[in-house]
């Protein structure tokens, strides 16, 4: 069980971009994150994986409180969290398979990563799992030959490949066409029902979210200002996400229009 | 919605294995390696076959070390005033400057025809090949063929040195006109645009960050042989003080004040190059 | 003599190379920082003398100074013997009219040495029957000044072609490492070439005598004879200032013919010509101390004084006939 | 959003004031210089195609020259060797270097400006210089011909290696950060892959362009192709001297070639 | 009114791209083209605009053949007909505005193409049409800066400016977000009815053709093997569309998946 409590962060010297977030995302379930642009959805995650360092609070995963780890003890952390990003950031030139065994790297000894070194058996679990996301024959593709929908899965392997407590994900689908973003969340929503994982996504599309989050975390300028199930989300607990607040009127992002 | 055929990747190089041993190596990777390795190899032997002059490396290198002493923490201004220097080195800014503004504005409308996607291959197959035909005469011949022509002075020494400016920015431009993407070129196309608008009002404004890069790292080039042969065309630049203080009176000092200065001048180089870059990125 | 048609071809020349100034062009040698003086003198006695404006014209590189005197794009060159044979042979409109006399004013011993030279502790080696001589410098390390010196260079290769019977297909074989010689250096000037030799670098070495004054004092024997000893100065600057005391033995001597002033008939009115040729070689030019030093006068100029007889003297083509001889054209 | 409600023709306006402004000061530059050094543009240009005759009337090899391949072709074989070897032990440092001095990688910005200055300072040394640093030290030999070469080559892929580490995209480095990787895990796995195929351009142009400065640095050091360049140009033997420009743009354009097909078979 | 006769099409030499197409599409209307990936959609919307020239037939726009045009001619025809591309293809430092007003060049001279004059009138329509496509305020932004949806609305702005008669969409909003499709969408339908333009989109969304068309071109495998009104599309037609021939089945594409 990941718990978030008064998670607190300053950017800068005045903007507060977390204020006292609290809130709890459940194994076996998929928690959408939702909010306008610039509410702090993202700065949440990183938060999470201490991507971004300075700020204060809690955050126990599974009761271990992540901000107290050392540089190494983080690594472990880490390596137990994966990621997937709205642009998948894989390693462009290299294969699908080696980018899903960079899932590795954090388990591994510095020479044995720096070297690509894996064992036999990671190599083919991780063609397990990029069969587990339907691309086993791109395995030896390089991945920026991939279409975006299939750069995406190859990122949920690579998370996979760390035998993750718990996926983060931000805004996944936001650069796909539809049908590929039934295929990610389906698979995502597969993914924490099967392994017990736990997914937190952040999300723009309300609908995606409606569909196939079981919790839903509403945020507006820093603060959260829903936390429930998803059937419990109104027509009232979306205008309340979505109000327009001074500070999210000033915020520019390319994603929205 | 209807499904497609799931479309077959054309390319999968390892067969798919069933045994426990996976292969991480495509094709390309191998050759990268082979190439790597024969790189590796001929540098082994010419290392080992390197005629080192039975060279006694600890007296080269206090000899070494003696010198830079005198270049660096001790510069001088040897015979010369430092006003004559400071003169000298505005020439060679100036040549340099000419040779590159000169040089971009030729390079531009050259590389139009030496870039794949705008011009007929065979048009830009011949004029890149010209063009390192042109960069592998010496900096020295083309000063010398041109103060043959001109007479001596700094007119021969900006004409010669331009020369290898012009090959060497077709090549760069030319280069980065091809990186601009086809389908925004064919988007114009396709309302009917012609060639000479296309160039300039879709391919120009997308390359101005790179062209700039390029000037400027031409412009460090363009100092650098100005310094190196200008004075053989008795340009009177800084190239002159430095061929005097170094092979006729062997000046360590004085070689190392000018080597400050030419350093100097590709610091502030290098601060407008960053600045104006920085400033092109984020400002539009 | 002059090349012929130098006077027919004074009226057919275009105006434009015959414009109102004269390009003097000079060698690196004498584009050197401490002859300013003595160029800025000469530039005043040719306006002078012809009542146009000169403009002056250093250079680094030989090829460029002869091209630009052989194409007619400088009007007036002083050049050295080979050189002016280069330039002679690209253009038969370079014609010498002045050269260096010897101490007695005259062209009879207008001439410069050529060493070639070796560490005194080495010498023995060299010594046959009590006499130097340069059979034992095959295999040697060996440093010349650079390819187109003519006392540095020519002179010397010519020596050693003589000497060893070099035929005409292999004299290459004297300029490249591993052949003729275990190893050749270019010193890229006359002290480089003696700081080769100094070192250790290099095991015989080629440099002229008037480059190296100011660096070596002769310890035994004279500038003018073969076998003497000469020791590097205590005062000598760089690159000499840390081989104090080190002493040389010169194992040949080769005399070199002083270089010529030339011009190009082709670019300079037979006016001009005459004129310019009067003033170099009047006693009043050589009196001017911004050109010739006095005899062992302390900041050398451009034409150092070794009597004070020495003057600028009228020469022909026909006079460098040795050293027509010596390059093969 | 931009809410500066401006006319588009106040917008052109200013984009063309923009425009004059930095065309008036590049001209103004121009003619500066072209007063300073007394440079005549349109004669100058109307002289190019004479220049050109001269350089094939002078410089064509003939018959004659034919007989100094053997030596010609030799030393073409050492300066290649010289230009390769010297590139290769240089990119492998520049590597370190830009690792250490790019500003997604560098482990203190302290690293990054010493470089960054240093790099500089290598390319910026001019030739004359390094001759009289390295000559009297190192003597007349391949090696000299070897160093020289290796830190002006130091000095310029330090720089490309490092803009081409710069321009890499942050965030993939951060996803494997966020995977639990350390800094060497992150460099060799993500920086050194992702940038592999713009590095090996650069060590291959690098080669390529090593080989024309030859000429350079075999004034400098009495050897390689350089140094016959040089002789036979002094010695007047332009003949021959073209034949070794004719052979090094061959050579040149013969590593253009190969070094594409590379590129293309490594992407 | 465009109509298209007996075009045919080969690359290379054996491979038939194009077999006797022949359809109408008629100003005012929404003209979508739908088929299976490979079937040639892309290949009729070139053809018609002459981005590909060696094929056979006749292509009719009001009456006149665009492949009987020489250079000159071509140049003109082309300048009235707008097209809009997947990946909007606008040139991205430049501002929308300017982009809007690209689409004048085909009507310059070109030196005044070369150095981008533009009249005041033209700026000034350029700028309506920003408006009319809903991006006043996105005028002076940088292309790049704008989100995908955006950036399409900027293309079909510059399409505008050409004052065209028709205008040829190829899968416009395959890389947009269903919120920014459906916007893209209704301005597509509201400028043919408003402007009586001859709007033809390559579609790979069944659903938003059936949506947004009035008439339908089915393709397969290069020949045509539907044409009607939208009502009349039911499954079987469907079937009959995206049924799988050989040919079909070895093509790959990154847009599908
Ligand atoms: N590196 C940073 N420095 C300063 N402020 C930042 C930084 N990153 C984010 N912010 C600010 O913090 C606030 C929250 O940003 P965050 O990126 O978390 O929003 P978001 O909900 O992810 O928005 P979006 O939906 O646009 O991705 C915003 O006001 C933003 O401007
Ligand atoms: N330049 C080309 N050279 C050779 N064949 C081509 C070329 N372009 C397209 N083809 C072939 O022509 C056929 C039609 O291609 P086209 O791009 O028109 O299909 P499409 O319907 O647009 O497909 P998609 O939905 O994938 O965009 C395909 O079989 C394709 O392989
Ligand atoms: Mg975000
Ligand atoms: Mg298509």
């Amino acid at each position: 069980m990941l718990k978030v409590i008064q998670l607190d962060k300053t950017y800068g010297s005045n903007k507060h971009s977390l204020k006292n977030v609290n809130f709890t995302a459940q194994p076996g379930e998929v928690t959408a994150i939702i909010g306008p642009s610039g509410a702090g959805k993202t700065t949440i995650l990183r938060s999470i994986n201490q991507l971004i360092r300075d700020d204060s609070g809690q955050i126990l995963l599974d009761g271990q409180d992540i901000r107290q780890a050392n540089k190494a003890g983080l690594r472990k952390i880490r390596h137990h969290i994966g990621m997937i990003f709205q642009n998948y950031n894989l390693i462009s030139p290299l294969t699908a398979l080696e980018n899903v065994l960079h899932g590795r790297l954090g388990a591994k000894s510095t020479v044995a990563g720096m070297l690509g070194l894996y064992s036999n058996e990671e190599k083919t679990e991780a063609l397990e799992l990029l069969d587990e996301v339907g691309l086993k024959e791109y395995a030896y593709q390089r991945c920026d030959q991939l279409s975006g929908g299939q750069q995406q899965r190859v990122g949920i392997a690579r998370a996979l490949m760390q035998h993750p407590k718990m996926i983060l994900c931000d805004e996944p689908i936001a650069s796909l066409d539809p049908k590929s973003t039934k295929i990610v969340m389906d698979i995502l929503r597969r993914l924490a029902k099967d392994k017990q994982l736990i997914i937190l996504i952040n999300l723009h599309q309300v609908d995606i979210a409606m569909e196939y989050a079981d919790h839903v975390v509403g945020i507006n300028s820093g603060a959260i200002v829903f936390e429930g199930a998803t059937k419990t989300v109104d027509d009232d607990v979306l205008q309340k996400i979505y109000r327009q607040t001074d500070d999210a009127k000033t915020v520019v992002s390319a994603n929205e229009n | 919605m209807i499904e497609n055929s799931q479309p077959k990747p054309k390319t999968i190089q390892p067969v798919a294995p069933q045994t426990k041993h996976v292969s991480l190596v495509t094709r390309p990777r191998k050759i990268l390696r082979g190439v790597l390795a024969g790189l590796a190899i001929i540098t082994i032997y010419s290392l080992a076959t390197l005629n080192n002059g039975n060279l006694v490396f600890a007296d080269a290198f206090k000899s070494l070390g003696v010198n830079l002493n005198a270049m660096f923490l001790h510069p001088g201004v040897g015979q010369d005033t430092f006003g004559q220097l400071l003169r000298a080195l505005v020439t060679s800014v100036s040549l340099a400057m000419l040779t590159t503004l000169l040089g971009a504005v030729i390079a531009f409308f050259i590389a139009v025809g030496a870039a794949r996607n705008l011009a007929p291959s065979w048009l830009a197959t011949t004029i890149k090949a010209v063009m390192a035909f042109i960069r592998a005469i010496p900096t020295i011949l083309w000063v010398l063929i041109y103060s043959v022509v001109m007479g001596l002075g700094a007119s021969a020494a900006v004409v010669g040195l331009t020369f290898h400016s012009v090959a060497y920015l077709v090549k760069a431009y030319s280069e980065s006109i091809e990186e601009t993407s086809q389908d925004t070129i064919e988007a114009l196309k396709a309302s009917g645009v012609g060639f000479w608008p296309i160039v300039f009002q879709a391919i120009l404004p997308s390359i101005v960050p790179a062209l700039l890069s390029w000037t400027f790292i031409r412009f460090e080039i363009n100092f650098a042989n100005a310094v190196a042969v200008g004075a053989a065309a008795g340009a009177d630049d800084i190239g002159y003080f430095l061929f005097m203080a170094g092979s006729f009176y062997f000046n360590f000092h004085e070689v190392g004040l000018i080597v400050y200065l030419l350093l100097a001048v590709a610091i502030v180089l290098e601060l407008v190059s960053m600045k104006l870059r920085g400033h092109y990125l984020k400002h539009n | 003599g002059c090349a012929s048609g130098t006077s027919t071809s004074s009226s057919s020349n275009s105006s434009a190379s015959k414009g109102k100034a004269i390009t003097v062009v000079f060698y690196p040698n004498e584009s050197a920082k401490s002859f300013a003086g003595s160029r800025d003198a000469l530039k005043k006695s040719i306006e002078k003398a012809t009542g146009k404006t000169v403009k002056l014209q250093t250079t680094t590189d030989y090829n460029v100074a002869i091209q630009a005197i052989s194409s007619g794009k400088a009007q007036l060159a002083y050049m050295g013997a080979n050189g002016y044979i280069q330039a002679h042979k690209l253009s038969k409109d370079v014609v010498p009219f002045a050269a260096q006399s010897d101490g007695e004013g005259t062209l009879k011993k207008a001439t410069y040495n050529s060493y070639l030279m070796v560490q005194q502790k080495d010498a023995k080696k060299y010594e046959e029957n009590g006499k130097y001589s340069i059979k034992n410098i095959k295999g040697k390390k060996m440093s010349y000044v650079s390819n187109s010196s003519t006392s540095g260079f020519l002179v010397p290769t010519a020596e050693i072609t003589r000497e060893f019977k070099v035929k005409d297909s292999d004299k290459d074989k004297l300029t490249q490492s591993g052949q003729f010689f275990s190893k050749v250096l270019y010193g890229g000037s006359h002290q480089g070439s003696a700081v080769n030799l100094i070192k250790g670098d290099a095991d015989v070495a080629a440099f002229d005598d008037a480059d190296l004054m100011p660096y070596l004092k002769v310890t035994k024997g004279s500038w003018d004879k073969v076998g003497s000893t000469f020791t590097v100065k205590d005062d000598a600057e760089a690159p000499f200032s840390s081989l104090k005391g080190k002493s040389v033995v010169n194992i040949a001597m080769m005399p070199v013919q002083q270089g010529p002033w030339v011009y190009n008939t082709k670019a300079l009115t037979k006016d001009d010509q005459e004129k310019i040729a009067k003033e170099f070689t009047s006693q009043s030019f050589a009196d001017n101390e911004k050109i010739f030093s006095k005899p062992g006068a302390k900041t050398p100029m451009m034409f150092p004084k070794k009597t004070n007889k020495t003057k600028l003297v009228k020469v022909t083509d026909k006079w460098y006939a040795p050293t027509h001889k010596l390059v093969g054209y | 959003m931009k809410t500066s409600f401006q006319s588009p023709q106040q917008f052109f306006r200013q984009r063309r004031l923009r425009l004059s402004v930095v065309l008036i000061i590049l001209i103004g530059i121009y003619v500066t210089s072209m007063a300073l050094v007394n440079f005549q543009t349109w004669t100058s240009i109307a002289k190019i195609p004479a220049g050109l005759i001269w350089l094939f009337h002078n410089f064509i090899p003939t018959e004659r020259s034919i007989s100094y391949l053997g030596p010609i072709l030799y030393q073409l074989w050492r300066t290649l060797l010289v230009s390769i070897s010297s590139t290769i032990v240089a990119s492998l440092f520049a590597l370190i270097f830009a690792i250490l001095g790019a500003k997604t990688t560098t482990p203190s910005p302290v690293f990054r400006i010493v470089i960054r200055f240093g790099a500089s300072l290598l390319r910026n040394i001019p030739v004359v210089a390094w001759a009289m640093i390295l000559l009297f030290s190192f003597k007349q030999s391949d090696f000299t011909g070897f160093l020289a070469l290796f830190f002006m080559t130091l000095g310029y892929l330090t720089r490309a290696f490092t803009e081409t580490i710069e321009d890499l995209d942050a965030e993939k480095l951060q996803a494997l950060q966020a995977v639990g990787a350390n800094y060497f895990q992150c460099v060799f796995c993500g920086v050194l892959p992702e940038a592999a195929s713009t590095l090996t351009s650069w060590v291959l142009y690098m080669i390529e362009n090593n080989l024309r400065d030859a000429t350079l640095v075999g004034l400098l050091t009495g050897t390689g192709v350089g140094f016959l360049f040089d002789y036979y140009f002094k010695s007047f033997r332009y003949d021959a001297a073209g034949l070794i420009v004719l052979l090094i743009a061959i050579l040149v354009i013969l590593l253009e070639l190969t070094s594409t097909q590379i590129r293309r078979a490594i992407a």
